[in-house]
């Protein structure tokens, strides 16, 4: 067993993976940045050690940094979490050079599968389905791009083959529009991923985005933990996911799995990854890209298979076998998750920072929070916005939308603005309710507005909460004039206190 | 104390009656108003009926985020009223619009020129902050004015930008 | 379907009926007294009406003043919780007689169990084995009593006939003591249930206590939902609970279960109850009581049967069939509750009261937290000390057991004493990680000292908080020295500036 | 500053040198020491060890709470250690012990007449709280003196009950 795990990442993650290391009895050193000494993941850790200044690239991408504070340390291994080093085959290599344990897949694997180029022809070649694009080419200019379009069609996608989270992805209608969208697509990469190199794909319409876990162990064992439901996406970010998916039945689950499992074997992947699909109306799928990390939407999986992902990885990483066999993985129920972004939904999705004054989690049965905020803490401009995940799980995905709708509503937090209200009328969507939905759909066919019955009922309610509200602040201003009225008098008793000694 | 409330484009005549009484159009409710934890948290239980809101004060109004809806309510008392009706209509479509940053970050682009003229929803700033790009639109048509920012610049929470004249 | 329930309770479970409610499209009317205004429940009910002053008796034991709130607010039924009004038959049968269901037995099922008693003699009739002691009688005089302990011979219990929580309990070792100690069960019953009768049960040593939770609908159906472990208590109160017991295999589990199903059905008892038994050291087992309402514990059996029991018993209430069959119940993994008190470990459990002002929950993978508090909401001294119930789940019991150390690490309540260091201990406690303890482990070979070892490590990091918090407030104190002194030269100064002005 | 620091029946001799320095018996430690929200709960960094605990004042030692273990603490600075040595030892035996309620409740019982002598460990009031009756005790031998509370009395936290000589 390890004796004593880095995380080499911040916010929910790191407390996601610290409380894995904990259960499992190993030691956790934790990093940070200026901007999070107060942070939960510092709190909570065994050690911890400043990076320095709140950039990420002063601090959560210093990959030297990192590596000196688990020699220093002693600990025996990193896990990169998602997003900052975790798809950076140079940092998984000089781990392994430096003799410490990256939990996460070899740095060949990280490489063929995080240029997304190399990505699809590697997969190609394992006979996997892909999505019509530009293929097998690493550094094309502009005008290598604008020539290929015309041939893919359109609409067809920009994406940066180092990409993720749909940074420096666009969406190109015709070919008049494309350079300028080149233009943003690789400055937004390049300010991202240190990497403005573009791709094209065809940009399959009416699609779903479906991804599927796997796990890998060093002694060739794959299976899968089936899919996640992940088309609820606004800008290519994901904000709701789901499983199993309202649109599969256990054929295609099985076919994709299978595939899902081929194409991470393709690349000899060992650790735990996600294979992402889109499946067209006529579910056709094919594979989008694979990410070599732990998700964000891993708890979905969690709740529904019962397996604790993060020991998985870890057990792994230390290079024993799985401990389930495809046959022991059961699915039970159905699990939601809505990521809680401190945005404003009335505000086009405007982030927000300041200091979370209050907060109350949603708790009982069915309802797992993962988060890496609390009352006192202050939300910085200088990471995502994302401060928390709620999860819930239900007998029945009509149970879990239930549920969800309950625990949404008794979430609370106070001094920044969130995406809840988003989520809460996403569940009161009947479109939601029924799984009809698409890639397109939060931006296309969904509005905050829906809901206008609901408004109307508590109009009324609402005036007078803030009329009370109003009143009570003439009245207290009202008050400080009185008392500093009798401050005044106080300076007089002071000058006649004054007078009398004299 | 008499109040008149806007609530979308709805108005209601409160009167705040004792600490236990409102009068909503002249319904009588009774009211049980306290806020939690010494926070803008609020719960209130009118007839019974238990509603917890969380009240802040916004540029013209008040934001009620009451079961998870937002609600701006603009409240009134009649003086006010009387003052506003008689300066005439139309106050957000006149005079100078002063674009602040609503977030520190950095300054991506400004894809606009002094002097330009703009219409309602074009991008006057592109912001980048936690990551994401964040577009700054014209809430109106109008003539660009005073920029006071330049791409790769950093710029603190609520700094003037520029303006829409 | 109901259209409206009213919650005839408070605090967490309040919370937890409020939350099944919810998710089921049921809207819920709340009930508080005076120190309650802020409760949670109340902040989450649709309605909320006061019943009085603090005092249960003015307050929550109202049974007239619940059952006209409910008529004016249309409520179609009543869940009464535990505690309170939930096992009296008087209240149950006012429902009936308004109109009202009642979520749980009929008021017969009630009268017979809820006397000791008669619970005892009828279910001897239906062939359960029972722990000797007194038979077949109600008001027993103290003489009665002292004239057959010696033939049930001691040890013996005194115990509540209205019992219920350890309250009006009373051990008793010899024949001597037993007058004084019947004097106290006695004034406590009284005060605690308004009835001060008792009888006596000789006491099965080395002991557990095991519970099993049923279901029973008005259509004949019966089935059990396995077994909870309960026998780490502290003067007869439940500290934790788990589900399965390290005590029970498959066929003593059936064996059990069968006969718990057989004494509810013995008072035809319809919705959620439980069977408590005691299993003595050659795995004999006898019927101890039943407790005709939900139990506090019943998370750690809805943890590891996924079924909701606070729903079931909604759907019983309406008169529906059970969603399960024997045979749909299945066991998955193990779960763990500790119920967190404001009380303090480390002077004998004194309760602590006082306003929390900073709260942490556990959250993450595998963990459940049911409370009706919150960060500014204030304890006093007029309810019991439960402040929130900390329920884990795991694989397996030594994950669960690591999954309950990381949660209760986690959990910080700031502004009250809290029984959370008792837990660690606990969970620390090889005894406890072997699963061997019976009913007196608490109170006899258990011992906050324990964990010496780990303290050792601790003291010096201790001595050096300790020594920057004071000398920062020695700091600060000689600040506002300073200030003073500012203060006092600005009365100067106004003096001056009088002078000036003179 | 020097402080003679004292946890369970261990001494330490802490000084704190600046902000970032601490040596304790000598042995020097680089420390980062932040409070939490403005609550008693204290983040310290020790030489890369992260720690957070939850320090409260009690009667004469700090209570300091550390992954769920109490630590009580006295801290003196050497003036006052001095002094208290000057004065002798064995402070808590001597001197007239005053019960208080530790918390508001009912007194169940009072099993102590004045005048009468009691043993360590007694209990000398019974009071209902939290539906619990709670026995309070004689922290030494003494005789009881000054009952100041009946049987069915209601009492406030704090309030003195009795005291014992």
């Amino acid at each position: 067993m390890f004796k004593k795990v880095l995380i080499a990442n911040r916010g929910e993650i790191a407390v996601r993976i610290i409380r894995a290391c904990r259960e499992l009895g190993i030691e956790t050193v934790a990093v940070y940045s200026e901007a999070d000494r107060r942070a939960l993941h510092v709190r909570y850790a065994d050690e911890a050690y400043l990076l320095g200044p709140a950039p990420s690239r002063e601090s959560y991408l210093r990959a030297d940094k990192i590596l000196e504070i688990a020699r220093k340390s002693g600990a025996d291994a990193i896990h990169p979490g998602y997003g900052f080093l975790a798809e950076r085959d140079d940092f998984a290599a000089a781990c392994e050079e430096g003799r410490i344990a990256f939990i996460g897949p070899k740095p060949s694997a990280i490489a063929a599968m995080g240029d997304k180029a190399v990505a699809r022809a590697t997969v190609i070649k394992a006979g996997v389905p892909v999505v019509p694009g530009t293929e097998d080419v690493g550094n094309m200019t502009n005008d290598d791009l604008l020539g290929i379009a015309p041939k893919i069609g359109f609409p067809l996608l920009i994406k940066a083959t180092a990409g993720g989270g749909g940074k420096g992805m666009r969406e190109v209608r015709s070919l008049e529009e494309m350079p300028t969208l080149l233009e943003s697509a690789r400055r937004e990469a390049e300010s991202a991923f240190g990497d403005g190199n573009v791709y094209l794909e065809k940009l399959v319409e009416g699609a779903r985005h479906i991804e599927f876990q796997i796990l890998a162990d060093s002694q060739g064992n794959a299976i899968h933990l089936g899919e996640r439901e992940c088309s609820l996406q606004r800008r290519h970010q994901k904000l709701l996911e789901e499983a199993p998916s309202p649109e599969l039945d256990e054929e295609l689950r099985n076919r994709m799995g299978s595939v899902a499992v081929k194409s991470a074997q393709a690349v000899n992947y060992v650790n735990a990854g996600t294979i992402e699909f889109l499946l067209d109306k006529d579910r056709n799928f094919y594979f989008l890209e694979m990410n070599t990390r732990l998700q964000v939407e891993h708890p979905v999986t969690e709740m529904v298979t019962g397996i604790d992902i993060v020991k998985e990885q870890i057990r792994i990483a230390r290079g024993r076998a799985l401990s389930y066999k495809q046959e022991d993985v059961h699915f039970n129920g159905h699990a939601i998750e809505c990521r809680i972004n401190a945005e404003d939904p009335y505000n086009n999705f405007m982030p927000s920072t300041g200091r979370i004054t209050h907060s109350l989690l949603p708790t009982g049965p069915g309802v797992r929070v993962d988060t890496g905020v609390y009352p006192g803490f202050e939300i910085t401009p200088f990471y995502d916005p994302m401060i928390a995940k709620l999860i819930v799980w239900g007998e029945t995905r009509a149970q879990a939308i239930l549920r969800m709708r309950r625990a949404l509503e008794e979430y609370r937090i106070v001094g920044v603005r969130t995406n809840i209200p988003f989520h809460q009328t996403m569940m009161d969507s009947h479109r939601f309710m029924a799984g009809q939905y698409d890639t397109r759909f939060v931006e296309e066919r969904f509005s905050m507005d829906d809901a206008e019955e609901h408004r109307r009922k508590n109009e009324e309610v609402a005036a007078i909460l803030a009329t009370l509200v109003a009143h009570q602040q003439t009245e207290r201003s009202a008050q400080f004039v009185q008392r500093n009225e009798r401050d005044t008098s106080n300076w007089k008793w002071v000058g006649r206190w004054e007078r009398m000694h004299r | 104390m008499k109040y008149i409330t806007t609530v979308d484009d709805k108005q209601f005549l409160v009167e705040i009656i004792d600490e236990k009484h409102v009068s909503v159009d002249g319904r009588m409710y009774e009211v049980d108003f306290e806020s939690v934890s010494g926070q803008p948290v609020y719960s209130l239980i009118v007839n019974g009926r238990s509603h917890e809101s969380y009240i802040q004060p916004g540029d013209d109004a008040w934001q009620v985020l009451l079961r998870g809806r937002l609600y701006p309510v603009k409240v009134e008392d009649e003086r006010e009223k009387r003052l506003r009706a008689a300066a005439g209509g139309g106050v957000a479509e006149t005079g100078e619009f002063h674009l602040k940053a609503p977030m520190p970050g950095l300054v991506v682009a400004v894809p606009v020129a002094e002097g330009e003229h703009v219409k309602k929803g074009q991008v006057l700033v592109i912001l980048e902050s936690m990551k994401m790009q964040n577009e700054l639109k014209s809430p109106r048509d109008g003539v660009v004015n005073r920029i006071r920012v330049r791409a790769g610049e950093s710029v603190a929470q609520k700094q003037a930008l520029l303006s829409v004249q």
